[in-house]
């Protein structure tokens, strides 16, 4: 299509966030008055909907050369404060048409997989309604020209997944949930938001252009203010505080786990598919910054990497099905982190991985949902197994989605892992080939927990009650959880090292960071097949000790590691202890002192000045005794001291 | 506009003072003390014509002068240097819009109150004639006149409709805020006296003097110390708490949505343009105690066990933004303290309104009354109420954000480590809003008489939707609000900066280091700083001098 | 005549009225009974008419004299009014001492 | 020449100057007679009266003497006693609307106590005259005669009420106490009249001119002694004592008008003798009187906080508001007196307003006057209770009210003489007397008065006199808060003629 036409297209971008927050505005205020099918029609339609926009923007970004494939577009100026000035405009370029396709499309196939599995909840319509707010959000989030709109779609994600998460808020332990995720969401936007305010003290403005400029004007190329290494290396690391709370690595992880009491379409579109991948597209989004510091870029290596390793080992210790997928997709935001800090190849890699993670993780949870669906809830798999026979397509996607996460050739999760561990391997800098060390046993452990789920759950002789008797899911799920398999499996093509199609698409976003693209060389063979080495001998291990796994083998294997440190690893490290021993309950003690301070010391001392001069005016008055003697004698006080101020001061002479 | 130009001459303030003063007064003698409703009904319809009258300013306000607009001058006791001076400028704007919207609500939401209903509208019109002069007054002594009878009608609103220990915190609130005048008076009348030339009262007039360094030193804390009993800043706040757990919804709205801004007002007009090198020097006292502020109260506020009292802690530490941003003194500071002003009056004021629907259903706003699980019952309510308590907690997309954004990154600029301090008070507010909304909320119904309540009613609607809307509505779209701002603000920071210039006080604006070429263009060139004196002298004319 | 001429140096006179005024302040204090309070007063006044009456004469002065004559006859009307106020008081208690005079305190 | 042989001079009588003095005096002269004749049944013709006469003399005084007086110097009479100035006419027509106050407030209390003797109307016209020939007092000698005149009238007025002992009680204190000081202030006169040679005032301002002095310690005390008999007549701290017992003990009517007039009197003759007299010495009697303002203003309010009955805390109110007037007059400056002047205006009214009410809240034989009488009043009687409310608010000096004004008037003065503590220690004060007026207000509308079955029994009447009472000092202190200016170029047209 021609150039204006694309021109007029992309200009019509910002309708997709507009439909769906205009379906959620209508939908919650509806609310109950909207009965059962039709609030649902209405939400997966406008995701429907947007998604269909977004592939037409998609098409006419693809019709421009490739060194024009960004269209910048601003609607109207949002905060006019002095020097403050903040545009609400919107930025189409090969990276966030990238991130729109993904939410809407996998968003899409979410919204549909929901209608069976929230059918029958009196509170149906409400949850579409939350759902495509979220959407919303998530694209206001991507398509943002300056961090503050960016921040603003940022916070809003953390609101909806706090609502999504408490949706079934009956149970005070959901909304509790919630509440954790939201606290830590908001320490990871602190940070975000200092690191902002550096950002705007040093450069004047939040546009991404006039801050990138800046970056490149500090690397030697274009007019701007340069920006000193210091506060280059401070303003990225306070983006990864923003990104370690929003994408739930080390430090702020806490909350993922528990987030899982919400639905699992919920955990399945935002805490795998997208919002927790927003971490991912902020560093990649502001990679200038990151460029411009080398220490950074180490940190943020070493935080992914050693997530994905830490929360591997954890996985392996969980029983609850749901944990496990969360604790995994905790490791695979790892391995992604990791590539976005390590830069060059590793950005295109990174997003590689993060559309592939969508594919295969949305696969894994819809079926952990409809397992659970099945299993009215029960998702502890010493209580499961033996299913494959029961529910076979189920069964069969699970295993297809366990395929591609292990990196098992030809699926998609193999391409994009390896992408990320060759990405780590060959960086220029000296820490590269560690991280890669520790990418690989990370690899290895993701494989054998992967595959511990799929024989406990699946294989082996049944050990579930005869009271629960599970059945095939209907029709409208399993569709949905197909779609993702095809597309975990073709995704892989996208970026095959020959073709690197998508590293070419990305070019306009990363430029002359992006590095070049990956040739079939030797070692590029070696790396592939160390990556599905590791990956096979996972899944032979896994094999070897889970895969007949009967009744009292199940449980007696869990309990054979000694009982101490075995539960320790299965409390997930016991971290939820700590926090409450190290964060609640301080601040609680803190709190109550403060409250008592503020309610005595302060309203004494200031009610004090009254009962003080109260008690003087008592005093006083005990002098006032009513005898004309004692008056007089108080006048001839006075009478004498003012003779003696008149001596002090008239001298002699009297 | 043709509408501004005809409207330039309207005694807007005049107008918005004595209008409700006037209802008042009719109100009063004419309707009989057993007709209550009808006294509330005209009530109503009184405020919501001065409402009518604000909108009608708002539209008629010219957005790019800095100037003071609508300026009414007339001589009252030349005897005494005094005169009847009122003129609205682009900080005390939306404060008359926000008093004026506010008060139909007010009278709206306090629909349940039994005892001398008329006697209660007569308070209220006459607290919003009071309130609107507080803003509008240009003479300081106008200003202290407004200033002290504020404390009456609010007195009464507390002591004789409030809670069961109504008369200790009516007593506290009288007594903290008298205080607080007595300093004002002081320095008022000091003030008045030490300007050069004549005696005189206009702040046009005042303005013009450069009082000596202590002299400025005494004057300015004197003004400020005032000012901060009515903020209020944490060490003279706790009358704040006592006064919003026994008032009535209507005070309580009142008080928070109104009440503390007169302190802050006062600030901006008086005690930073009078006497700057004194302010320039304050200026890392009070962040201090602004942050302070934020801190602090956001942590009491977890503590607290009644729902009224915590919405009340968390209003000192919106508040404590609001000072902040005002004494970081670059353009976006104040300007994000002028808004955060306006967006805490409107959560505040909508999150008391539903405790206040609560109150008048169950009598208690106690925590435990609430006991959880009460979005079973009244789902529509609990919507509201969460949509309130993210917008208090600074959602993006509302307009608390929009103001504690503008007033941390305009502090940033000048004071780092006071903003990051400050900006763990985003984190605070997140933790005791949603902490709060868990216990009165979520998880089962644990009180029973919480079961056969019913969910809001049309009145009710009526009263929170409008606050609703303006809340999405200046989140989304604050430009309007912000430009009008704008102008006088700077005018406010540049005249510091030229006042200061040459003084070891020196302070120039700390400007973000412009990338590039673009010249981000704050301060308008000094050529117009001088055109404006020549504006200021037709201002000050009459009105001010004493005949010997 | 000639002791006319000269007027004679008024201290010895005032230092007699400074004494005289301070015995009838301080008796004023002392006594219970009211009456004798009157008669303390009437001492203090005539202590000042003396003083008056020796100014004059040493300034050779007569206003000091016309003022004595008003002291005179205002203090007899203050100890008229005291005395009617006391029978009143009199007739409804029977002592006239100042201390149960003290009903109003506080 | 022998001293005796000396041509007496023939003093000039110039009667115009003191034609108000002279119709005052000759009203109750009238009444004395008319009940030496024949007894009227009704005393309301007497207080038509003595009404009458006071409202004769203030409109001849602003008519006649008024616009001539200000503009030139002060025309002296009866060989320089007398002085008629703006000053002096100024406190002429205020001690008039002061009496016609105080002559409609009493009439209904007489009659519903039962002592209807209409001597009392004579006393209050006597006690006037002896308030306008002490601000026209140009000699010592004048001074101490018109002091005695109205203090005389004022100890029978104190103990009026003869089957009640605390009348008595009140007024045989204030008759002891008073000549106790009288004969002080005579010592100080004598002084005074020793070290300068002369008792008249004017002369004195000349005498200073003339010489400087060597035994000036003479004057000084003499000086003290003055201000010291003046300051028992303001109730200043610590010459303050009688007061309280005073106030609570005598009739409400007697108390509202003794508050006004016994100050209107000694802030005159303080200001005449003080500025006009010995101003050579202002740098001596200023600290004085700075200590008399800032002991009564502190001690005045320390006290009230804690009194339980209305009519000793209005007492110890007026203390502090004798504090606050001092201010005007330690500023030593025009502007602090014209302040002064207007101080006492406002407070005639406010406190005969006040008393008007406390009256008619006391009922019979003023049973109900301590603070728990009035639980739940406005319950009961809600306009008596807002009005009692408003005055208290103007006492407490909310803006709005001629309080307020008042106030600032005075701490202007004060900061003309650039007197900054005063201020500051003003304000603190005002804050203190915010809380005592708080308490009575919190009693009556935050409390009911169930406990109380008594109160609710007799309904307060409020009779015609007091009725128009209200309504004049209502509105005097909404209008003089509203709009002072005009009273305001009274007063500084008053001090400013000297």
């Amino acid at each position: 299509m021609s150039k204006e036409a694309a021109e007029n297209i992309l200009e019509l971008a910002w309708i997709v966030p507009l439909i769906c927050l205009v379906s959620a505005g209508v939908l919650t205020t509806l609310g109950r008055k909207l009965k059962e099918p039709w609030g649902g029609v209405v939400g997966v339609g406008a995701v429907g909907v947007a998604f269909l926009v977004t592939v037409v923007v998609f098409a006419a970004l693809l019709s421009l050369p490739a060194d024009q494939r960004v269209f910048e577009h601003v609607l109207f100026e949002w905060i006019p404060a002095g020097g403050f000035r903040i545009e609400a405009g919107f930025l189409v370029d090969p990276l966030s048409i990238l991130w729109m396709l993904l939410v809407t499309g996998v968003g899409f196939v979410i919204h549909v997989y929901s209608l069976g599995y929230i059918a029958g909840d009196e509170r149906y319509t409400t949850f579409f309604g939350q759902m495509n707010l979220f959407v919303a959000s998530m694209l206001i989030l991507v398509l943002g020209n300056n961090f503050l709109v960016l921040f603003v779609g940022w916070e809003l994600v953390g609101a909806c997944s706090y609502l999504l998460i408490g949706f079934w808020f009956k149970k005070i332990e959901n909304s509790s949930a919630g509440n954790k995720a939201f606290f830590a969401n908001r320490v990871g936007d602190f940070g975000f938001l200092v690191g902002l305010m550096l950002i705007f003290a040093t450069v004047g403005s939040l546009d991404f252009d006039t801050v990138f400029g800046a970056a490149y004007a500090s690397l030697g190329g274009g007019a701007g203010v340069p920006i000193a290494l210091g506060t280059a290396t401070a303003i990225c690391l306070l983006l990864l505080v923003g990104v370690t709370g929003k994408s739930a690595q080390v430090p702020l992880y806490v909350w993922l786990a528990d987030a899982m009491a919400g639905p699992t379409p919920v955990s399945a579109l935002i805490h795998a598919a997208t919002m927790v991948t927003a971490g991912v597209y902020l560093i990649s989004r502001a990679h200038p910054l990151f460029a411009l510091s080398e220490v950074s870029r180490a940190i943020v290596t070493f935080v992914g990497i050693g997530t994905a390793f830490y929360a591997a080992t954890i996985a392996l210790g969980q029983y609850r099905v749901k944990r496990v997928l969360a604790y995994s997709t905790i490791s695979q935001l790892g391995y992604m982190i990791a590539a976005v800090g390590i830069g060059g190849a590793g950005y295109a890699a990174g997003v590689f991985h993060v559309i592939s993670h969508g594919f295969f993780k949305a696969l894994l949870f819809l079926g952990a949902g409809s397992l659970m669906h099945a299993m009215h809830g029960e998702e502890d798999m010493r209580r499961l197994g033996g299913l494959r026979k029961v529910m076979p397509w189920t069964a069969g996607l699970f295993l297809v989605g366990g395929l591609s996460i292990s990196g098992i050739i030809p699926f998609s999760g193999f391409w994009s892992k390896d992408a990320i561990l060759g990405a780590l391997y060959e960086s220029p800098e000296s820490w590269g080939k560690i991280a890669w060390g520790i990418g690989l046993a990370a690899a290895f452990l993701t494989a054998l927990y992967m595959f511990r789920t799929y024989f406990l759950t699946f294989t082996g002789d049944r050990s579930w009650g005869d009271e629960a008797h599970p059945h095939e899911s209907p029709w409208v799920m399993v569709i949905p959880m197909l779609v993702l398999a095809v597309g975990t499996t073709l995704w892989g093509l996208a970026d095959l090292p020959g073709s690197q199609w998508l590293h070419g698409f990305l070019e306009p976003t990363f430029g002359v960071f992006g590095g070049e693209a990956e040739r079939w060389t030797g070692e590029v063979v070696l790396l592939l097949t160390a990556g599905l080495l590791v990956g096979v001998l996972g899944v032979a291990t896994a094999y070897a000790v889970w895969s007949r796994a009967t009744r009292e083998r199940r449980i007696s294997f869990g309990e054979r590691i000694p009982a101490g440190a075995g539960m320790f690893w299965r409390k997930a490290y016991d971290v939820d202890a700590a926090l409450e021993y190290g964060v609640r309950r301080p601040g609680w003690e803190l709190t109550g002192v403060l409250a008592t301070v503020d309610e005595d010391a302060i309203d004494r001392t200031v009610m004090g000045i009254g009962g003080g001069a109260k008690r003087a005016g008592r005093q006083l008055a005990r002098l006032q005794n009513g005898s004309v003697r004692v008056y007089a004698s108080v006048f001839l006080g006075g009478v004498v001291l003012i003779a003696a101020y008149v001596i002090v001061r008239g001298g002699a002479g009297l | 506009m043709t509408l501004a130009a005809a409207s330039s001459d309207m005694p807007f303030v005049t107008l918005l003072v004595f209008i409700p003063i006037v209802g008042a007064v009719l109100i009063g003698l004419l309707v009989p003390s057993r007709r209550g409703d009808l006294a509330h009904v005209l009530g109503v319809g009184v405020s919501l014509l001065n409402l009518a009258i604000v909108i009608w300013l708002l539209v008629a306000f010219d957005a790019d002068s800095a100037k003071f607009q609508f300026v009414e001058r007339s001589s009252w006791i030349p005897e005494l240097g005094i005169g009847y001076l009122m003129g609205v400028d682009g900080v005390s704007l939306f404060l008359l819009a926000l008093t004026g919207f506010l008060f139909p609500l007010m009278l709206l939401g306090s629909y349940h109150i039994r005892r001398r209903l008329k006697h209660f509208t007569v308070l209220v019109l006459f607290l919003e004639g009071v309130q609107m002069g507080v803003f509008g007054a240009t003479d300081l002594f106008l200003f202290f006149i407004f200033w002290e009878l504020t404390l009456v009608p609010v007195y009464f609103l507390i002591g004789y409709w409030g809670g069961p220990d109504r008369i200790r915190a009516a007593v506290k609130f009288f007594i903290f805020t008298a205080l607080g005048s007595a300093f004002l008076l002081a320095a008022i009348v000091a003030t008045g006296f030490l300007a050069d030339g004549p005696v005189s009262f206009n702040i046009n007039e005042i303005i013009k003097t450069d009082f000596p360094l202590w002299t400025q030193r005494i004057l300015f804390w004197g003004f400020t110390i005032g000012f901060l009993f009515k903020v209020p800043v944490v060490p003279f706040h706790s009358w704040l708490p006592d006064a919003h757990t026994e008032a009535p919804t209507a005070g309580s709205a009142d008080l928070a949505g109104v009440l503390l801004k007169i302190g802050v007002f006062g600030l901006i007009r008086f005690s930073i343009p009078l006497f700057p090198r004194a302010a320039v020097e304050a200026v890392p006292i009070l962040i201090a105690l602004g942050v302070v502020g934020i801190v602090y109260a956001a942590l009491v506020a977890m503590r607290q066990d009644d729902a009224k009292r915590l919405i009340a802690y968390t209003s000192i530490s919106h508040m404590g933004f609001v000072v902040m941003g005002l004494f970081a003194l670059t353009t976006t500071g104040v300007q994000g303290s002028i808004f955060q002003m306006l967006a805490h009056g409107l959560t505040t004021a909508g999150l008391f309104f539903l405790v206040g629907f609560f109150y008048d259903r169950r009598h208690s706003h106690e925590i435990a009354a609430f006991g959880g699980g009460v979005r079973t019952v009244m789902p529509v309510y609990a919507g509201v109420f969460l949509f309130m308590a993210f917008a208090s907690a600074g959602l993006p997309g509302l307009t608390n954000f929009v103001g504690e954004a503008l007033t941390l990154f305009g502090t940033f600029v000048g004071h780092r480590w006071f903003a990051i301090v400050a900006a763990t008070g985003v984190i605070l507010a997140g933790i005791y809003m949603l902490w709060l909304y868990q216990r009165l909320f979520n998880g089962e119904l644990t009180v029973e008489e919480n079961r056969g309540l019913k969910d809001l009613n049309a009145r009710e609607l009526a009263v929170i939707v409008p606050i609703a809307v303006l809340v999405l509505a200046l989140g989304i779209y604050p430009k309007w609000v912000l430009e009008r701002i704008e102008p006088s603000v700077d005018r406010i920071v540049t005249e510091v900066e030229r006042k200061t210039e040459g003084t070891d006080q020196e302070y120039v604006q700390p400007e973000q280091t412009s990338p590039g070429g673009i010249e981000v263009e704050t301060a308008p060139a000094p050529s117009e700083a001088e055109h404006d004196e020549a504006e200021d002298e037709a201002l000050s004319g009459t009105g001010g001098e004493v005949s010997p | 005549m000639e002791f006319l001429q000269t007027p004679p140096d008024p201290d010895a006179y005032i230092v007699l009225a400074v004494f005289l005024f301070s015995i009838g302040a301080v008796g004023f204090l002392v006594r219970r009974n009211a009456i004798v309070m009157f008669m303390c007063i009437e001492l203090m006044l005539n202590a000042v008419n003396l003083s008056l009456v020796s100014f004059g004469r040493a300034l050779s002065d007569l206003s000091g004299q016309i003022l004595v004559f008003f002291v005179l006859v205002v203090a007899a009307a203050e100890v008229m009014v005291g005395l009617a106020i006391l029978v009143a008081i009199f007739r409804r208690r029977a002592r006239a001492s100042a201390d149960d005079m003290s009903s109003l305190k506080g | 020449m022998s001293v005796l042989a000396q041509a007496i001079p023939a003093p000039q009588t110039d009667y115009t100057t003191i034609i108000p003095e002279l119709i005052v005096l000759g009203t109750g002269l009238l009444i004395v007679l008319m009940l030496a004749i024949r007894r009227f049944s009704n005393i309301g013709w007497y207080a038509l009266i003595a009404a009458l006469g006071f409202a004769a003399a203030g409109i001849v005084a602003y008519v006649d003497l008024w616009p001539e007086v200000t503009d030139g110097a002060a025309t002296y009479a009866f060989s320089g006693m007398v002085a008629a100035d703006g000053f002096s006419t100024f406190v002429v027509i205020l001690s008039c609307v002061a009496g016609v106050l105080a002559v409609l407030l009493a009439n209904s209390y007489l009659k519903r106590e039962g002592l209807d003797k209409a001597e009392y109307f004579a006393l209050l016209l006597f006690s006037a005259a002896g308030v306008q020939f002490m601000a026209m007092a140009n000699n010592l000698v004048m001074v101490f005669l018109a002091l005695e005149i109205l203090s005389v009238c004022l100890y029978v007025l104190s103990a009026w009420n003869r089957d009640k002992f605390a009348s008595q009680e009140a007024g045989m204190k204030y008759l002891l106490l008073g000549a106790y000081t009288s004969a002080i202030m005579l010592f100080g006169i004598s002084f005074l009249y020793g070290g300068t040679g002369t008792l008249n005032i004017a002369a004195l301002a000349q005498f200073f001119a003339r010489n400087v002095l060597e035994n000036q310690g003479l004057v000084f005390l003499g000086m003290a002694l003055v201000v010291v008999g003046l300051a028992f007549k303001i109730a200043a701290v610590p010459f303050h004592m009688w007061a309280p017992d005073v106030y609570q003990g005598a009739p409400a009517p007697v108390v509202g008008y003794m508050a006004a007039a016994a100050k209107i009197a000694a802030f005159a003759a303080l200001f005449r003798i003080l500025f006009l007299g010995l101003s050579a010495m202002e740098v001596d009697w200023k600290p004085l009187l700075w200590g008399l303002a800032i002991l009564s203003m502190i001690v005045g309010s320390l006290l009230a906080l804690v009194q339980s009955d209305v009519k000793r805390m209005m007492a110890y109110s007026s203390i502090s508001h004798a504090g606050f007037i001092a201010i005007g007059v330690a500023a030593a400056s025009a502007e602090g007196m014209s302040g002064a002047l207007f101080y006492l205006v406002t407070y005639t009214f406010m406190i005969a307003g006040a008393f008007a009410v406390i009256d008619c809240i006391g009922r019979k034989d003023e049973q109900y006057t301590k603070y728990e009488d009035y639980r739940g009043l406005f319950a009961r009687e809600p306009l008596l209770a807002a009005i009692l409310t408003f005055f208290l608010f103007a006492l407490a000096g909310i803006p709005g009210t001629s309080g307020f004004v008042a106030k600032f008037v005075v701490f202007e003065g004060a900061a003309e003489g650039g007197q900054w503590a005063l201020i500051g220690i003003g304000t603190v004060a005002a804050v203190i007397a915010l809380f005592f007026y708080l308490r009575l207000i919190v009693l009556m509308y935050m409390q009911d008065s169930t406990e109380r079955p008594d109160l609710a029994e007799t309904r307060a009447r409020v009779a015609a006199g007091p009725a128009v009472v209200l309504a004049v000092t209502v509105a005097a202190t909404v209008l003089l808060g509203i709009l002072p200016q005009g009273l305001l170029d009274m007063a500084g047209q008053a001090v400013f003629a000297l």
